[in-house]
């Protein structure tokens, strides 16, 4: 069976046979950099139609269907449009900031996708504190969004960079504290080992209610966390126009575009790994036989149909909700989700200790 | 109220008043100095409880302006139109936004199409047209040849 | 002129939201002063789209100005027309015959329909939530195929005419009426479940921008705006006008005043009607559409005024005439005027986001503001 | 007790009505009969216009190359905005006598709101509203129109 497994570790064979050690580590290099970066744009392309075909059809529309077939070619197209424009730097602007935001933020989600486990023993980095690593890493992102505001020189932006800076710092608590819970169950910070004790039964199933109050947390909170509607104060397009993004154009745009989408994309992709049992087939207990035919799927296309699940429950909050005012995305961190994950972490570790889950 | 009982109530108030009929609601004549005593009573004054300024306007009558005021009682039922001629060289007459709130935003507008100032105003800019503009454009004598496309 | 703004000396920062801005629904332009995300002062800027109106009618005869009213409230197009209308009726001194009474009143209720609609839409679209807009469109849709196909346009109409209207009703209107109530009557739920009963839209609407009664009356605030604060104010209960007065219909009233209230104001005047219509679809009595005319209107010398209740509240129709083929002078007094000056009075104290609601439920239309 | 149980009842109807908006609009995402939108250009042909639409004026000629406009200009005078301008002739008839008639009937299509004031104005039903409203040219001068066709001649027994 061809699977990417095989693949990887064929050119790793084949790199190590041909080559001395240090070039055939250079050239993986290389490859993970070209791996990463197509799978950006593809990404990119991708989500952002999905995403309009998803609104689209919600909003009774048919959505792009013109450029390429039904209109598949559609983002392509845009793509292409923004690269082409000029990129506009205002007069007032910190160039040097406003130039490096995108990247920032841009590098910021291409670094999250090291630990990410994408298949069957497929990992560009199994560093044996993944969980670590992604929190600290999606806090950089922070960063580049408060650059892009305050370099830009614009109220909207400032305004927008604030709310997001509020917001960001905010809602990573419980995303973390969600995170937490299921390394409590699972004893272990490494990616794969989280996946590896999911082999007997997916965590959002194992770890009774508890599991899925955190999931359900983690799931509102990465949404905040990756600036999406109903939590999109720090865009808020009917508030501040495009908020910190305003004075962006160009490719420069189309950086934080592909990053927010990206974003998602990990975020979605974490979710799937910590509570889905990440490219672990579906199993049901003793039903040996619906257990073989799951596991005949290949393992990318059950992580990647995680993914894309969450990702798609996040669309829809995106097209079903109103926005949140300001005061009230905070009270509902500070007031709700925090105290709530707070207790959850509580009756988690009690679980684990005393070994109630399955 | 009934035009002629509201005639007989506004008279008792003040007896300088002089009114027009025929039309369809009474109509009423105010010297310019006199009229922010009359709006605090016709505001005030429970029977006549004139709380709903519904309209503001001026006219160019060519040798002078006159500014209407249309009242309306929401707790009576009834309706005044108030009218103030003015100087046409130096408009002025007194603001009542001080009365109504809402006089403050059509106030604005009279000044800004007819020139007319409101004194004791607390924002007397123009409101539709860019602060340098020159002339008051709903006046009969106004020409713009460049904004006013005659057919 | 865009005057020099930045920070003010005590530390507020001061932004200009609009003229080109996502939620101002055309070319309104707000000096907002702020302190960190709570609104200090909002002060509007008009006239990015003053055209003069009232100037305009001056040399347009009785028959030509009331087209031009379309223009202002476009939303409303119907009611505009129709208030210009009845001033000229009233110096005439002409009967409507009671069809055309019906076909008005008919009109103008599909028109406040399809401005409710709209602002739904747009309103959901202020908070944030985009696909109402979407689902607003679909009945509004519907209104405009029936007036296309009875009116001739969309938008514009131009189809109230001094002494009635301009054309006979098409013959497949009552139908498309009666399938339109149908379809709107099974879709309103959604309305509620997608918005109303949301917990976000309630967190987002209620005890923001509050104003009280006194003060709507003092702004001179009218339609859904007052009525949300508990003013009876409806033009068509207060001084009924063509056959409203043999009609059985409420008048939505509220008393919290917040933002909530105007939405349901709102939501309870497009039920309202929908029975209104109801009442009329099936006796539309026969007969003319329109009275007998002179080719050139003149108005007898006098002062004309005339009141409707459009969508966003009371329009009066102010005609001076001396005796000629023109106006000697008109005034528009618009409802959307009034209602934006109490903007500031209710938006002091709350947050951008709340602004923008706020101004979601006023339900501005710019060239109806600006004329 | 009280306390927890209203916080919990809150929480279960705040989720509830977000559930139910998300229901709505997963309603839509899958039902795609119910979309509304039309794909214009290609339904160019299925496209249906009221016949009371009104798209531009034009002046109805028959078979023969005949119209029906007599040049009285009521139409000119009933326009609001100047879009109709009319020249007139004089054409002299057999008995000798001197008849008005139209030479040329100019339209401005770039100034025209559609109000319907001219339609109904004519006293001799000679313009009519078309239905035609795809009129984006590049050049504003094009939008200017004559309306008699060349050669064309008023209709027998229109007074």
């Amino acid at each position: 069976m061809l699977s990417i497994e095989s693949i990887t570790g064929s050119i790793q064979d084949f790199l190590f046979a041909n080559l001395p050690g240090f070039f055939a580590v250079l050239v993986q290099f290389a490859l993970v950099g070209i791996f990463v970066i197509s799978l950006f744009a593809v990404l990119g392309l991708v989500l952002v139609f999905m995403e309009r075909k998803v609104s689209a059809y919600m909003q009774i529309r048919v959505g792009p269907n013109r450029v390429g077939f039904k209109g598949t070619a559609q983002t392509l197209a845009d793509t292409l449009k923004l690269v082409l424009k000029e990129g506009l730097t205002p007069i007032g602007a910190d160039k040097f900031l406003f130039n490096l935001a995108p990247f920032v933020v841009m590098i910021g989600a291409m670094l999250l996708m090291a630990p990410i486990p994408f298949a069957r023993n497929v990992q560009i980095w199994d560093v044996n504190i993944g969980v670590l690593y992604i929190s600290a890493i999606s806090s950089i992102a922070v960063i580049g969004i408060l650059m892009a505001g305050w370099a830009s020189n614009n109220k909207y932006s400032l305004l927008g960079a604030m709310r997001s800076g509020a917001q960001i710092v905010s809602y990573e608590l419980s995303a973390g504290l969600s995170i937490i819970a299921i390394v409590i169950l699972s004893g272990s910070l490494q990616l794969s080992e989280i996946i590896a004790s999911q082999e007997n039964g997916w965590w959002i199933f194992k770890g009774h209610v508890p599991a899925l109050i955190a999931f359900v947390i983690f799931i509102i909170a990465v949404t905040a966390e990756t600036n999406r509607a109903p939590f999109d104060m720090a865009e808020a397009e009917s508030e501040l126009t495009a908020g910190f993004h305003t004075e962006y154009s160009g490719m420069r745009f189309a950086l934080f575009f592909l990053a927010e989408y990206v974003n998602i994309f990990i975020a979605c992709a974490i979710g799937a790994t910590l509570f889905l049992g990440g490219w672990l087939p579906f199993h049901i207990g003793s039903w040996t036989a619906f257990n073989h035919i799951m596991d005949y799927i290949p393992s990318s296309i059950w992580f990647m149909g995680k993914t894309f699940f969450l990702i798609f429950i996040i669309m829809w909050f995106r097209w079903t909700f109103p926005r949140l005012r300001i005061d009230q995305l905070l009270n509902l961190e500070w007031k709700y989700l925090l105290p709530i994950s707070l207790i959850n972490v509580l009756i988690m570790t009690i679980i684990a200790i005393l070994g109630w889950h399955f | 109220m009934t035009s002629s009982e509201l005639k007989e109530q506004l008279l008792q108030l003040h007896p300088s008043l002089s009114f027009e009929e025929g039309a369809e609601w009474l109509h009423t004549n105010v010297e310019a100095v006199d009229w922010i005593g009359l709006a605090g009573t016709l505001r005030n004054n429970p029977i006549l409880s004139f709380d709903f300024l519904f309209c503001v306007t001026c006219v160019d009558w060519k040798a002078h302006l006159s500014m209407v005021y249309h009242l309306r009682s929401t707790k009576h039922g009834h309706t005044l139109v108030v009218k103030s001629k003015l100087n046409r060289e130096n408009p002025e007459i007194e603001s009542v936004s001080g009365v109504w709130r809402t006089a403050e935003f059509h106030e604005r507008e009279a000044y800004d199409l007819f020139g007319v100032k409101f004194l004791n105003h607390p924002d007397l800019r123009r409101l539709f047209l860019t602060d340098d503009w020159v002339g008051w454009p709903l006046r009969k004598d106004y020409e713009d040849p460049v904004n006013m496309i005659k057919l | 002129m865009i005057e020099e703004v930045g920070t003010s000396t005590d530390g507020d920062l001061i932004i200009n939201i609009g003229p080109q801005h996502p939620s101002t629904h055309g070319v309104l332009h707000l000096v907002v002063t702020l302190n960190g995300e709570t609104v200090k002062k909002v002060e509007p800027h008009l006239g990015y789209i003053h055209r003069s109106i009232e100037k305009m009618c001056e040399s347009l005869s009785y028959r030509q100005f009331i087209y031009v009213t379309s223009r202002m409230d476009y939303l409303s197009s119907h009611i505009n027309n129709l208030g210009c209308a009845h001033a000229v009726e009233k110096g005439l001194q002409v009967e409507i015959p009671e069809r055309a009474q019906v076909i008005r009143v008919l009109m103008s209720e599909l028109t406040r329909l399809a401005s409710h609609q709209l602002w739904w839409g747009a309103m959901a679209m202020d908070i944030g939530a985009i696909t109402p807009f979407f689902h607003a469109f679909r009945e509004r849709e519907m209104i405009n195929d029936i007036m296309e196909e009875t009116c001739g346009a969309r938008l514009t109409m131009n189809y109230m005419v001094p002494g009635g209207v301009m054309y006979d009703l098409h013959p497949d209107f009552q139908k498309k009426v009666k399938e339109f109530v149908q379809f709107f009557r099974s879709k309103f739920d959604e309305y509620d479940e997608l918005l109303t009963g949301n917990v976000i839209f309630q967190a987002r609407t209620k005890n923001v921008g509050i104003i009280s009664k006194e003060d709507a009356i003092s702004y001179g605030c009218t339609g859904p705006v007052a009525r949300a604060a508990g003013v009876s104010c409806d033009v068509r209960k207060l001084f009924p006008y063509d056959v409203y007065g043999k009609l059985q219909f409420d008048e939505v009233l509220m008393e919290a005043g917040d933002s909530f209230a105007r939405y349901q104001v709102r939501m309870g005047e497009m039920r309202q009607s929908l029975s209104i219509i109801d009442q009329l679809i099936d006796n539309i009595p026969e007969g003319e559409f329109q009275a007998k005319t002179k080719a050139v209107l003149k108005l007898p010398k006098g002062e004309y005024y005339s009141i409707v209740e459009t969508a966003r509240g009371e329009l009066g129709v102010y005609i001076i005439s001396e005796g000629g083929m023109t106006p000697y002078r008109i005034k528009f007094r618009s409802p959307g005027f009034s209602n934006l000056s109490a903007l500031d009075h209710m938006a002091r104290g709350s947050k951008i986001g709340d602004l923008v609601a706020i101004m979601g439920t006023l339900d501005l239309v710019i060239p109806d503001i600006d004329r | 007790m009280s306390f927890i149980k209203e916080y919990i009842r809150t929480v279960y109807r705040a989720v509830s009505s977000l559930l139910k908006g998300m229901k709505l609009t997963g309603y839509y995402f899958t039902h795609h009969k119910e979309i509304i939108t039309q794909n214009y250009p290609e339904n160019r042909d299925t496209l249906n216009l009221p016949e009371r639409f009104r798209g531009e004026v034009v002046l109805t000629h028959n078979e023969d190359n005949e119209h029906r406009c007599t040049g009285c200009t009521a139409c000119e005078l009933a326009c609001p905005n100047g879009t109709i301008k009319i020249i007139t002739q004089f054409d002299v008839n057999e008995e000798g006598k001197k008849k008005k008639a139209l030479n040329t009937f100019i339209y401005h299509l770039e100034l025209c709101t559609m109000c319907n004031l001219c339609i109904v104005a004519c006293p001799t039903d000679a313009i009519k509203m078309a239905q035609n409203f795809e009129h984006s040219v590049y050049d504003r001068s094009k939008l200017t129109k004559t309306l008699n066709a060349p050669g064309s001649k008023l209709m027998e027994g229109v007074e």
